[in-house]
């Protein structure tokens, strides 16, 4: 293995930890998806870097699997995206609050 | 003999459960038919029952009505020398005022009511006289309660008359605490509650015991006789009918206590302390209520006193230790005030309905009749020489003096005083109601022959029922004492001073009679005085019980009612729910529709589980 | 992949063949109802075809399990879709659902389920996991047209979206940890003390909060109320029953397994337990639209739950598996009730326009006190029996403390639970709704009730059924 | 276990779902017509009258079960369907289905919803008589329980302005205590089965785990929070007056007559035999809490105007003295006390058919606003007089008699404690006659129907009545009855 494991996760829990935040912070629906997409990939990169270190291939086939429901995630959130923008004429996630408590 | 025994209490109760049933569907002379009836029945029943008494009395069981572990109590009667006495009193006495009664309510719409609650009375009077054992005895005594309740309030749609009815109850009922200890106590000592088999077993008791029951059987004595300190509720009591005065709060119920005393008279004998304790307040009370009759205005409230006072007399002869002394004087009194009270209904319709001396006047002239025969009552009550209460007073207080001891003489001294006093305010009523003219303004409303015809018997017995205990120095023979069982009773004292007694009480209602004919002989408006206010009101004992039991009672109501249980449990309890229903608004208030928010939780969340991993690999 | 594996398969491969010809003849043939119905079949089918082909072999492909257990499972959940769908039928016309794209979407949701429930691996698990969530995704937001189905859309896209990703990052860390995508090698790796554990530790905090997420778990319950209020009524009875148990189900056969690593998580979830159980009754309480307070009631059951799922052992893995069977019932049913309330206007959600329904609706009212009640766990419904064995398994597992907060939160349930009833007994009507049940619905809630009295009264057969088919 | 009377037909289970079987009936037929629903639930609760009248007859004064039922039913957790009929239940049980049937005629008149109404009665019926039939522990709870959901129907549906709170009150209060006795149920079981190996909710062999005396204690604690909330004793009494004001008649007179006698009933057959030591501790605290809710009630009651709340307050200040009984723990107390629940049923009943029938009459329960009803309603205030006289325990009718076999019991253990509580029969006395003058006396208030009693109402009043004079006047029977049940459930405590 080239890179030592430590480096590899460290670099996965900053993208983890970047694309949790994008979530957090984004009040558009498109780029909170964005952010689940890269958060997602930090994963993808861990079970990569894990199957090397474990010299499998599982790994490997789960990121395969990964990135097909990521693709269907997106599909089915950019169709609602287009909805919501439909109903309301905006994607803030901030307006959608008619139902609380 | 079985039967008519059974009959005695059967009949009136019969008839008053038949009146109460169906009293109400019945054509109307019929109900009265039926209570009067009834409790003639019972009188006679009673007759031909007699000789079973004599000597040690008959026990007849009829069914258990309580049996748990070792606790049993019959329905059983113990017909003996006394309670025959007293039965035979109860019911002639009751079938003469049923009778009157008769006359008295002919107008009253709710006649059923009243005769029904008037043979139930009858009936609960006589169980209390046969019972066997003291829950029975109980059950006539509370019995009694509820009936006078019923009878007082009898008019129940002035207020007034129904609180009366209930200061009755709750009074007499506290003084049935004190019987209802007593009768506890005597069960965990026996193991049973028979009156035989407590009196057989009494001697081996130690005499503070004694003496506590004793005291417990005083107090609840004092209750239903009015005695002091239970005895305010009797004036109030005479808001109810006449007939009720005169049956039940002059001739029968009052004398209960009395009854109840010499009935359990083998164990309170056995006390000294309690003996000189039921004598002191009888004397007390015959005291007190003397004074009152002094003043008062209402012809029947005077009349109540009297029995208070007059009561107090039988007391002081049971704490005599004068068995007969009490029983005489009871029966005479039941005579004559049975008499008085209902010649005073007499007199009360005669003026018009008008119950306050001071509006009436000149009854002599309205009806001679009944004067005479309230005159005849009047003289036995103030103990005129030769009438019967002459005698069985003289007796008291010739026991009182026989005793000899300081004490004893003291009570004799307060005897005579009272003596003197009833004498005073008898002839001050005979003066206002008959003296000069009528001061009122209503017309006389004639009573009806049914009203009258009572009245003669009973001034009859009032005058001539010394005859039963005549003392051997008018060469009687002690009857009742030797009926009763009771020959140490009779007094032996010499002639001397018999003489000395005699003259002595002849002086004080001679004195009684001329100070009330001095003051009262004519009329004249008076403003009632300081003392006379005092007296008036009773002593006010009414205020004093207010302050002490009445208002703490009803202050410690409110704070239950709105301090502990609006207040502190309720308010626990909504404290609680509004707390959960706060905490639960604000952490729904979490939930406030953003999404960000949510997420927020999430991370959170997040936090608090790594959080927790790190504290368990640290600790 | 073998034959072998495919017949062991079988009712998975039923459920996505029929979803996926169902889609295909939903466009040719537009009746809703038939649809449906076919659909109801399909799932009763696999069903019937999980209950009884045994299958060829237990383990597939280390992916899944067709064990008893899984089997029971599957049964459990295709059943819950096939009384979905009939009890859609009325509300798909209402609101003009398409009948093929509904009926195909559930019958997805069900094989998601299924596998999630069956499977022994993390890659499964995750499989079975989104297979699930897609279609849920869509089910939530199927009334067109309605802003408030949309915007529950959304949230739940959004945090399933972010739970997804916690999952993944999770289930990438264990493996890092332990090398293993087999659950119960994962979790036995965690107990070796070595330098990955931290590593593996990370991960299963990562997954907690995922499955947090999908069976709302204080504090990840925040979007329940939301989406459930907006996902059309029989969808919200689908996510707050089976999609909630066929998480749970996923996590039992991991807890059975004892150990130091297990017991790290244990002590997690019972954290979580108190704090979903107290703070889901307290949200509960002030709730007036019944919705919501089925949501926060579907948090604070999922408290009881957890309870079992940490006693574990086999007196914990029947008290789950009955109490869920029973919830299931419950909850399902109380959806089903408010599904057949709707009228064009709209679902009748708030307590104000329950008011004096009963006069209108005995039967249907009755129905609906009984599914409550057994909710709040009182005698003779099946409810009273689930909290005694759950309540019982806790004692006996040592973990007294569980039950007594449970205990507190029945009491205070009682509350929220007894609300909609008096509402609907209160005798002046509100809202005058006429809708008459259509007859699937009502065999579908008369099915439930009596149940659920049957089990309250004879719980006998379905204890000695979960005992057969713990793990 | 055997019973006398061997039959191998279910007589109880017979006699306990007759009530459940007309429930149903009630449904069916009633739905259309809420004149079938009351003739159906009359006959029912008259069939189970006669059932149990016949089953009471059939009691000898011996010892041991008349009759014992018991099937296998959850094997899974060892609990069976296990029911047994001794003097006390079936007194109690009489009582029970004596009272439905009045409760029934009382509420003859229900027009909402009458079909449900009655069914609920009847249910509620089959749940009482199973709690005074089960001898096993989760059987016992299932219709302990199985009680709350009629009841809280009843007072939540049909009831007054406040029902809801009053519903919820009631249910709370109640469950609260059900569920401590429910926890202590479990652990007592799992106790049992760890040192016997037996997993099993039998009473009788659940006597005979062995405790410590903290586990005891708490487990008796426990237990009894399930049954002094129903009976109800101070101060855990608050929902009762609330659950009376606001539910309908048929609900007062069940929840006097059936829910607060299950109480003491779980006590004497469960509570005391299985902590026995540790009830025998707790007797004094236990005397106190009656003896001040004896008290305390009796000053509420005063202070209150709602008349249906006075009879409320005197139903906790009566049930103070049963449980005085109880603590006494001796057979004259003990009978006394069971007596005196009987009675005290019959008497509550009574006063809350008449309150029922003022309020009808005059469309107000405010003491204040009442008055002068003899003038107008002579027959009806008649019975009312009688209950009241009964209620302030007047000897020679019904309360009176239990209450003295009480005091004498009690005095013979503390004398103290019986000379206080006579002091709460003139308590009694003083919050009734304020009943009684605010109600017969005085000036008449103006009720708008001038009706005196109608055939239906002097058919509920003359039962009752006819029961108040008889039991004050000849017990004895009922004492027989409770004899040999009482002295043993006296032993198993460990006591003579």
């Amino acid at each position: 293995m080239i890179v030592p494991m430590e480096h590899l996760l460290i670099l996965a829990t900053l993208l983890f930890a970047l694309g949790l935040g994008c979530v957090l912070v984004r009040r558009n629906l498109i780029m909170i998806l964005i952010g689940v997409e890269i958060m997602i990939n930090s994963a993808g990169l861990v079970l990569v870097g894990a199957s090397a270190f474990w010299q499998q291939v599982d790994g490997q086939i789960m990121v395969l699997i990964l990135m097909a429901i990521t693709a269907a995630e997106v599909a089915i959130g950019l169709a609602l995206v287009v909805y919501l923008h439909q109903q309301k004429k905006s994607i803030d996630v901030g307006i959608f609050d008619e139902m609380r408590g | 003999m079985d039967i008519l025994l059974i009959l005695i209490l059967l009949l009136p109760l019969a008839g008053g459960v038949i009146n109460a049933c169906f009293g109400s569907r019945m054509p109307q002379p019929v109900p009265v038919f039926i209570a009067c009836g009834a409790v003639i029945g019972s009188f006679l029943a009673c007759l031909g029952s007699l000789t079973l008494a004599a000597g040690d009395g008959y026990r007849l069981v009829l069914f258990t009505w309580l049996k748990s572990g070792n606790f049993q109590a019959d329905i059983g009667l113990l017909y003996d020398p006394l309670a025959a006495i007293m039965t035979l009193m109860v019911t002639g006495v009751a079938s003469l005022i049923h009778l009157y009664a008769a006359g008295y309510m002919e107008d009253e719409p709710d006649q059923v009511r009243f005769f029904a609650l008037l043979n139930l009375f009858v009936f609960a009077m006589l169980t209390i006289v046969l019972a066997d054992n003291l829950l029975l005895l109980f059950l006539g005594w509370e019995g009694v309660g509820f009936c006078s309740y019923g009878l007082i309030g009898f008019w129940y749609r002035k207020t007034e008359n129904a609180d009366a009815g209930r200061k009755a109850f709750i009074v007499t009922r506290i003084g049935d605490l004190f019987f209802a200890v007593a009768l506890l106590w005597l069960f965990a000592l026996f193991g049973t509650i028979s009156i035989e088999g407590i009196n057989a077993q009494v001697s081996g008791l130690e005499v503070t015991t004694v003496t506590m029951i004793s005291l417990l059987l005083l107090f609840g004595a004092c209750g239903k006789s009015a005695q002091v300190p239970l005895m305010s509720w009797l004036a109030d009591a005479m808001a109810g009918p006449t007939p009720v005065s005169a049956l039940i709060h002059a001739a029968t119920m009052v004398t209960a206590g009395v009854y109840l005393l010499c009935r359990m008279f083998p164990l309170v004998s056995l006390s000294s302390t309690a003996m000189a304790a039921i004598a002191l307040v009888g004397i007390v009370t015959a005291l007190y209520a003397a004074t009152c009759a002094l003043a008062q205005n209402e012809i029947k409230r005077v009349l109540a006193y009297s029995t208070m006072s007059q009561v107090g007399y039988m007391f002081l002869a049971v704490g005599l230790g004068s068995v007969s002394a009490a029983m005489f004087h009871l029966l005479t009194h039941a005579f004559f005030k049975a008499l008085l009270f209902m010649t005073a209904g007499c007199l009360i319709n005669l003026a018009g309905h008008e119950n306050d001396i001071r509006r009436m006047g000149g009854m002599r002239q309205r009806s001679p009749l009944v004067f005479w025969l309230f005159l005849a009552g009047l003289l036995c009550l103030a103990g005129a020489p030769l009438t019967s209460g002459f005698f069985s007073k003289d007796l008291i207080l010739a026991t009182a003096f026989a005793h000899g001891d300081p004490f004893h003489l003291g009570l004799y001294g307060l005897g005579v005083m009272v003596a003197g006093l009833t004498s005073f305010y008898c002839f001050r009523l005979a003066y206002l109601v008959f003296a000069g003219d009528f001061r009122g303004d209503e017309l006389p409303h004639e009573p009806s022959a049914l009203m009258l015809w009572p009245l003669y018997p009973l001034a009859i017995l009032g005058l001539t029922a010394g005859l039963l205990n005549l003392p051997h120095l008018f060469s009687g023979g002690s009857w009742l004492s030797g009926w009763l069982g009771r020959t140490q009773d009779v007094l032996h004292l010499s002639i001397s001073i018999e003489y000395l007694l005699i003259g002595t009480a002849i002086a004080v209602f001679v004195l009684g009679w001329l100070l009330a004919a001095l003051r009262y002989r004519k009329y004249s408006e008076r403003q009632p005085s300081l003392v006379g206010e005092f007296l008036l009101n009773g002593w006010r004992v009414d205020d004093l019980f207010d302050l002490l039991l009445v208002r703490p009672f009803k202050k410690i109501g409110r704070f239950c009612s709105q301090g502990v249980e609006a207040g502190l449990i309720e308010g626990v309890l909504n404290g609680a729910a509004r707390g959960c229903t706060d905490l639960g608004m604000r952490l729904r208030g979490l939930a406030d529709g953003k999404v960000s928010a949510y997420l927020q939780g999430l991370v959170w969340g997040f936090v608090l589980i790594v959080g927790w991993f790190l504290l368990r690999a640290l600790v | 992949m073998n034959l072998e594996s495919l017949h062991s398969l079988l009712p998975q491969i039923l459920l996505a063949l029929g979803s996926t010809a169902i889609l295909l003849g939903g466009a040719w043939v537009r009746n809703r109802r038939l649809w449906l119905i076919v659909g109801a079949l399909v799932a009763v089918v696999a069903a019937l075809v999980a209950a009884f082909v045994d299958p060829a072999r237990i383990d597939i492909l280390g992916m899944y399990s067709a064990t008893a257990y899984a089997r029971f499972c599957t049964v459990l959940w295709c059943l819950t879709v096939a009384a979905t769908l009939l009890i859609s039928c009325r509300y798909v016309d209402l609101f003009r659902f398409g009948g093929g794209e509904y009926a195909s979407l559930m019958l997805f949701a069900a094989a998601g389920m299924s596998l999630l429930s069956s499977a022994t691996s993390f890659v499964g698990l995750f499989l079975g996991l989104e297979v699930l969530t897609l279609a849920l995704y869509v089910l939530i937001a199927f009334r067109q047209g309605d802003s408030r189905g949309a915007e529950a859309g959304m949230k739940y896209l959004v945090f399933g979206a972010v739970a997804t990703a916690f999952l993944a990052f999770g289930i990438a860390l264990i493996y890092a940890a332990t090398g293993t995508f087999n659950l119960e090698a994962a979790a036995a790796g965690l107990q070796t003390e070595e330098g990955l554990r931290p590593l593996g530790l990370a991960g299963w905090a990562l997954l907690l909060v995922a499955i947090g997420f999908k069976i709302s778990l204080v504090p990840f319950h925040l979007w329940t109320p939301d989406v459930y209020q907006g996902a059309p009524a029989p969808v919200s009875g689908l996510l707050a029953t089976a999609a909630k148990g066929a998480v749970l189900a996923a996590f039992l056969p991991l807890l059975v397994m004892t150990g130091e690593g297990v017991a790290d998580i244990r002590n997690v979830l019972w954290l979580l337990a108190i704090a979903t159980m107290l703070v889901g009754t307290f949200a509960a309480l002030p709730q007036t639209n019944i919705k919501r307070m089925l949501a926060y009631s579907s948090v604070v059951h999922m408290g009881y739950l957890l309870i079992a799922l940490i006693v574990a052992g086999d007196e914990g893995s029947r008290a789950l598996l009955f109490y869920m069977v029973v919830y299931t019932l419950a909850t399902f049913g109380a959806f089903g009730i408010v599904t057949t309330f709707a009228d064009e206007n709209g679902e009748i959600q708030e307590y104000d326009d329950l008011r004096g329904l009963a006069t209108l609706h005995p039967r249907r009212s009755a129905m609906l006190s009984v599914f409550l009640l057994s909710l709040t766990g009182i005698p003779p419904l099946a409810g009273f029996f689930a909290k005694f064995g759950l309540f019982q398994a806790a004692f006996r597992g040592g973990y007294a403390e569980l039950a007594v907060v449970g205990v507190i939160a029945s009491i205070i349930s009682v509350y929220y639970y007894l609300r909609p009833i008096i509402a609907l007994y209160s005798p002046e009507p509100a809202v005058v709704c006429r809708e008459v049940a259509a007859q699937s619905e009502t065999l579908v809630l008369v099915g439930c009730a009596a149940i659920i009295l049957f089990l309250g009264v004879y719980p006998a057969p379905l204890l000695t059924l979960v005992g057969l088919v713990i793990p | 276990m055997t019973a006398i009377m061997a039959t191998d037909f279910p007589l109880l289970s017979l006699l306990l779902f007759t009530p459940l079987a007309g429930a149903l009936m009630c449904l069916v037929i009633g739905a259309a017509n809420g004149t079938n629903a009351r003739w159906v639930a009359l006959i029912t609760a008259g069939i189970v009258f006669v059932l149990s009248l016949v089953l009471c007859l059939l009691q000898t004064p011996a010892a041991g079960w008349l009759l014992y039922e018991d099937y296998s039913w959850i094997e899974n957790f060892g609990i069976r369907y296990t029911l047994g009929l001794d003097g006390l239940s079936s007194v109690l049980i009489l009582l029970t289905a004596f009272l439905q049937v009045l409760a029934v005629l009382v509420s003859w008149r229900q027009n909402h919803a009458p079909a449900i109404f009655f069914a609920l009665l009847l249910i509620l019926e089959t749940a009482a008589i199973g709690v005074l039939l089960a001898l096993d522990l989760i059987l016992f709870y299932l219709f302990w329980e199985l009680m709350l959901i009629p009841m809280f129907f009843l007072i939540g549906v049909w009831g007054y302005k406040r029902r809801f709170y009053a519903a919820v009150k009631f249910f709370l209060f109640t469950l609260i205590g059900s569920l401590c006795l429910l926890l202590a149920v479990i652990s007592l079981y799992l106790l049992h089965g760890e040192q016997t190996g037996v997993y099993t909710f039998a009473l009788e062999a659940l006597k005979q785990t062995e405790l410590s005396g903290t586990q005891e204690l708490i487990f008796f604690l426990c237990f009894m929070a399930a049954f002094v909330v129903k009976v109800p004793l101070f101060p855990f009494h608050s929902w009762l007056p609330d659950a009376h004001a606001e539910g309908p008649a048929a609900g007062s007179v069940d929840l006097a007559g059936l829910l607060l006698k299950t109480g003491v009933y779980g006590m004497i057959r469960f509570a005391f035999p299985l902590f026995p030591v540790a009830a025998q501790k707790t007797m004094p605290i236990l005397a106190v809490l009656a003896l001040v809710g004896l008290f305390y009630a009796a000053w509420v009651a005063f202070q209150q105007i709602d008349i249906k709340r006075i009879v409320a307050y005197s139903s906790i200040s009566h049930m103070g003295f049963v449980i005085l009984g109880l603590a006494a723990w001796n057979q004259t107390a003990w009978e006394g006390s069971v007596l005196l629940m009987v009675n005290h049923a019959v008497t509550t009943a009574g006063l809350f058919a008449v309150v029922a029938m003022i309020e009808q009459r005059t469309g107000t329960r405010a003491l204040d606003q009442l008055g002068g009803m003899w003038k107008s309603h002579p027959n009806m205030s008649a019975f009312f007089l009688l209950f009241c006289m009964a209620s302030l325990g007047l000897p020679g009718l019904a309360n009176f008699a239990g209450e003295i076999l009480i005091l004498i019991g009690v005095f013979t253990v503390k004398p103290l404690w019986a000379i206080i509580a006579v002091v709460g029969i003139l308590f009694s006395a003083v919050y009734t006659l304020r009943l009684v003058q605010g109600t017969l006396w005085g000036s008449s208030c103006e009720p708008h129907d001038k009706q005196d009693l109608v055939p239906r109402e002097w058919l509920v009043l003359i039962p009752l009545a006819v029961l108040v004079v008889l039991l004050g006047c000849y017990p004895q029977p009922v004492l027989e009855l409770l004899r040999e049940p009482v002295s043993s459930l006296l032993m198993s405590g460990g006591l003579p």
